[in-house]
């Protein structure tokens, strides 16, 4: 039977204004960037395969080519960035998946925030988790491979644009699949052909820095690339949220 | 900008809604309104089409045919985002956060009604020994409960239950009535299904049925 | 502003934006042009790697400058855009489009002066004709009746 | 929803029924049209056409080469649309078009890469360079079979069809990048031949200029009649259970 029936929190349901919703953003990409730490701090074993995945790889590269200094050298900032974006891959696959799969999106698509901004705010919060401790240990990783020593910087900052415009293009790609029953490798096999150009621009620019050339100009289409990203990927991601959630 | 519900219109309303998959007619074509204080309970069989209309109501499908209102104005993400809280068979929340976290992570989502905490909440639907307790350890009555402290920790007020009392032990179905009956006193509304085991204590609800 | 026209603008002005910042972006890249090759100009000018590093040179191949070294297949000739002049030198097999007056891309690297290449390619310009309409094109030029413009989009 | 702001025969053509009949009315005579065309355009550009003054008759490929690189491009402009219009009004024919667009796109794709490489061996001296205008070509493949892919790996057809339209509109971006790709940077490939400003301006002679425009007609014509055909099955396919179909198959084993 029916309880006596309490008065819920002392308080009429009302439905917030549209000033409440423009000063709530804010506090909602704050809310979800603590939520997603908290998650990558509770999986911090997870975190460290990735660079696991970095350095073994890296390792590998002086006993599969031999020890010439000179030659590993010539071919560190390009090897590097490759080992990069491999390890990037399995992680970007299931940047959705389990928000679709314990319901968290249908959260999401009736938060009274745009569907959007919360995508780009797990882009940065994926981002930041997963692929800048990657960029962090590339010095260490460098020496590992004797990159010249003016090519790191370059390298570094080659990253800095070109693994967030991969993790923006790669959202929408695992947006896209995370409807899908079968996708497998599906979100790598999309991703990479994607990140050719991105890859050959910077690749482009760390080659020009190696024989001491100006690296300015593939460095500036990457952040042209970028700009544009940071502003169409989420919204191409909240399309594809949409289709995922639809199921 | 956006005027508090006006008395006269209801919270919800569908009118001549109907949605098809694959051409197969799933339910509808169906009229009907919500109005606060009103609770209404969807019934019918396994497949009747119950899941699909609170997802349509709530907007993550796109209905096929015929129009819903909200506050007597055509259903809109600006219109319905917000003060619609659903709650499906998916929890909508991580196993590996607690409910502390969980919850909070929502009320930064949709703001906070003015009184509630997340202890309070957890508090009233009696699992406040759980707070910290990540969801996964939970059983799935405790989730579920979970589940419900999320709508009365957030401000909306028009509930969509799919399958509220799935889970639940004798206690918490009659919780879950509690709770709609407290949401409808304060000027709310709920749309609730039910395949029909669980009697709703209400007797004044309106029902809808449909058939499979 | 209804909430709906008001997120429209703000979206509608962010897209605009990044459109505006990129296309400025993209201007200033293609100043620096984003070098697939370098110019005999460039190379004279010290703007191409040096020390060994192997970059893409590109312009015509000089005429009365190919000499085939006999019983090698290396080729030696000069590399020009007109204003400046590079000595290639080549071991290997060309490529059927290479001749006098052909723009050419070479990969190799600055040794002594010289460009030793370890790759040719020829580049094809956009222009297709019969022989015949090539002659007389070749035969007016010579009798500067056609402006350079007429012979078609064949920029090197 | 919104249905109604499309204009009526678009709403009548719409109807899986309606185009059924239609496209199976049209695709014979597109058929016979592209095949009389092709052999036109092939006679005008192996027989009739001139050798090249330079590269001979090697040249000829582009009677093949250039259609197949326009039909490229053109194809995923048509995916992209017909997508867009499966993801707005959510029309069942537009996402069954717009998915059956990617196979002959890729097809044709992969045409232009391969005839593209065999004609660079002797011509560039080069199977295959990292140019812009060939890497955006190569991209735009991988875009086809990322549609593909992402269209199967869905349970839910209707559904995969809008994921992989979406994927198609967020490619768009790579078409101006293929077809600027020789102006922006400087390639090892050459700029556009034809001026569709103006024909007569043209960089290639008139001889060599008509068979090719004759085997772009072709290409289009055999692209709209395979459309309509693979679209006609898609329907039969996803249709399955209607009354339409029903009654079809009874009325053709009669």
């Amino acid at each position: 039977m029916v309880t006596a029936v309490q008065p819920i929190a002392n308080s009429t349901p009302v439905a917030p204004t549209t000033d409440q919703r423009s000063s709530g953003t804010l506090r909602a990409c704050a809310a979800l960037l603590r939520r997603d730490f908290t998650l990558a701090w509770r999986r911090r074993g997870e975190l460290f395969l990735p660079l696991l995945y970095a350095v073994i790889v890296a390792a590998l590269f002086p006993f599969a080519l031999g020890p010439d200094p000179e030659l590993l050298g010539r071919i560190a900032g390009g090897v590097l960035l490759v080992i990069v974006v491999l390890a990037m891959l399995p992680a970007l696959e299931s940047m959705f998946r389990s928000d679709l799969e314990d319901g968290t999106l249908e959260q999401w698509l009736l938060a009274p925030q745009p569907l959007a901004l919360l995508a780009l705010t797990r882009v940065i919060a994926h981002w930041l988790t997963t692929v800048l401790p990657l960029i962090i240990v590339m010095p260490l990783l460098g020496a590992l491979l004797n990159l010249p020593v003016k090519v790191l910087p370059v390298l570094m900052l080659t990253l800095l644009l070109a693994t967030p415009l991969l993790v923006l293009l790669g959202a929408v790609l695992s947006a896209l699949a995370a409807g899908a029953r079968r996708s497998g490798i599906l979100v790598a096999l999309m991703l990479l052909p994607l990140a050719v150009p991105v890859v050959i621009f910077a690749a482009g620019a760390i080659a020009a820095a190696q024989s001491g050339m100006p690296y300015v100009a593939p460095l500036t289409w990457l952040a042209a690339a970028l700009v544009l990203a940071i502003v169409l990927a989420p919204l191409a991601c909240a399309a594809a949220l949409r289709i995922a959630v639809e199921a | 900008m956006t005027t508090p519900f006006a008395p006269s219109a209801p919270l919800l309303s569908a009118h001549r809604l109907a949605y098809s998959r694959d051409d197969e007619p799933v339910f509808g074509p169906l009229d009907f309104s919500l109005r606060p204080g009103e609770t209404v309970l969807v019934e019918g069989d396994n497949g009747s089409g119950k899941t699909t209309l609170l997802r349509v109501l709530a907007g993550m499908l796109p209905p096929g045919e015929g129009e819903i209102r909200f506050d007597g104005r055509p259903a809109s993400r600006d219109s319905r985002n917000g003060r619609v809280l659903w709650l499906g068979h998916r929890l909508g929340m991580n196993e590996s956060l607690s409910a502390r976290e969980n919850l909070d992570f929502l009320a930064g989502l949709y703001g906070q009604r003015d009184g509630a905490s997340t202890a309070s909440v957890m508090e009233r639907v009696g699992i406040e020994a759980w707070l910290d307790e990540p969801l996964r350890t939970l059983s799935a009555g405790q989730k579920k409960r979970v589940g419900l402290a999320r709508l009365l920790l957030l401000p909306g007020d028009i509930w969509l239950l799919d399958e509220p009392y799935a889970n639940l032990d004798r206690h918490g179905i009659d919780l879950v009535n509690a709770l709609i009956a407290a949401h409808c006193n304060t000027g709310g509304a709920a749309l609730v299904t039910s395949h029909g085991a669980v009697r709703f204590a209400d007797p004044n609800a309106r029902h809808i049925h449909l058939d499979a | 502003m209804n909430p709906v026209r008001k997120r429209r603008l703000i979206v509608t002005l962010l897209i605009l934006g990044a459109v505006a910042i990129a296309t400025g972006l993209s201007v200033f890249a293609l100043q620096r042009n984003m070098t697939y090759l370098y110019s005999p100009t460039e190379v004279d000018a010290g703007k191409a790697p040096t020390g060994g590093h192997p970059f893409r040179l590109g312009g015509i191949v000089k005429e009365g400058s190919v000499h085939h070294v006999p019983g090698t297949l290396t080729t030696d000739f000069v590399i020009t855009d007109r204003f400046q002049n590079i000595p290639v030198t080549y071991t290997g097999i060309l490529p059927d489009l290479f001749r006098v007056g052909q723009s050419t891309i070479t990969t190799g690297t600055m040794v002594d002066g010289k460009f030793v290449a370890t790759k040719v390619l020829a580049k094809h310009d956009a222009t297709y004709m019969p022989p015949q309409v090539a002659q007389a094109i070749a035969k007016a030029k010579e009798e500067n009746r056609i402006p350079k413009t007429a012979q078609g989009g064949g920029a090197p | 929803m919104s249905r109604s702001y499309l204009p009526h025969w678009m709403h009548w053509l719409g109807s899986p029924p309606n185009f059924y009949r239609f496209a199976g009315a049209l695709r014979p005579w597109l058929i016979a049209a592209a095949l009389v065309c092709a052999a036109i355009g092939l006679y005008g550009g192996l027989v009739l056409a001139p050798p090249d003054f330079r590269q001979g008759d090697a040249y000829r490929i582009i009677f093949i080469h250039v259609p197949s690189a326009w039909m490229s491009l053109f194809i995923y402009a048509c995916m992209a649309v017909t997508g867009l219009v499966a993801l707005v009004w959510r029309v069942k024919l537009a996402e069954v078009i717009a998915m059956e667009c990617a196979p002959i796109g890729a097809a044709f794709t992969l045409i232009t890469l391969a005839t593209g490489s065999l004609w660079g061996r002797p011509m560039w001296g080069t199977w295959w360079t990292w140019g812009a205008r060939l890497t955006s070509e190569l991209v735009l493949f991988f875009l086809y079979l990322g549609v593909i892919g992402l269209y199967n790996a869905f349970e839910d057809r209707r559904r995969g069809a809008r994921a992989a339209s979406l994927l198609a509109l967020v490619g768009i971006v790579n078409l101006p990048i293929v077809h600027y790709s020789v102006v922006w940077w400087n390639t090892l490939h050459q700029g556009s031949t034809v001026d569709w400003l103006h024909l007569s301006q043209s960089s290639i002679a008139p001889s060599m200029l008509w068979p090719l425009l004759v085997m772009t007609l072709a290409t289009h014509l055999y692209f709209f009649a395979s459309i309509l055909g693979r679209a006609r099955t898609g329907l039969l396919s996803l249709e399955g259970g209607k009354q339409w179909v029903r009654s079809l198959v009874t009325e053709t084993s009669r």
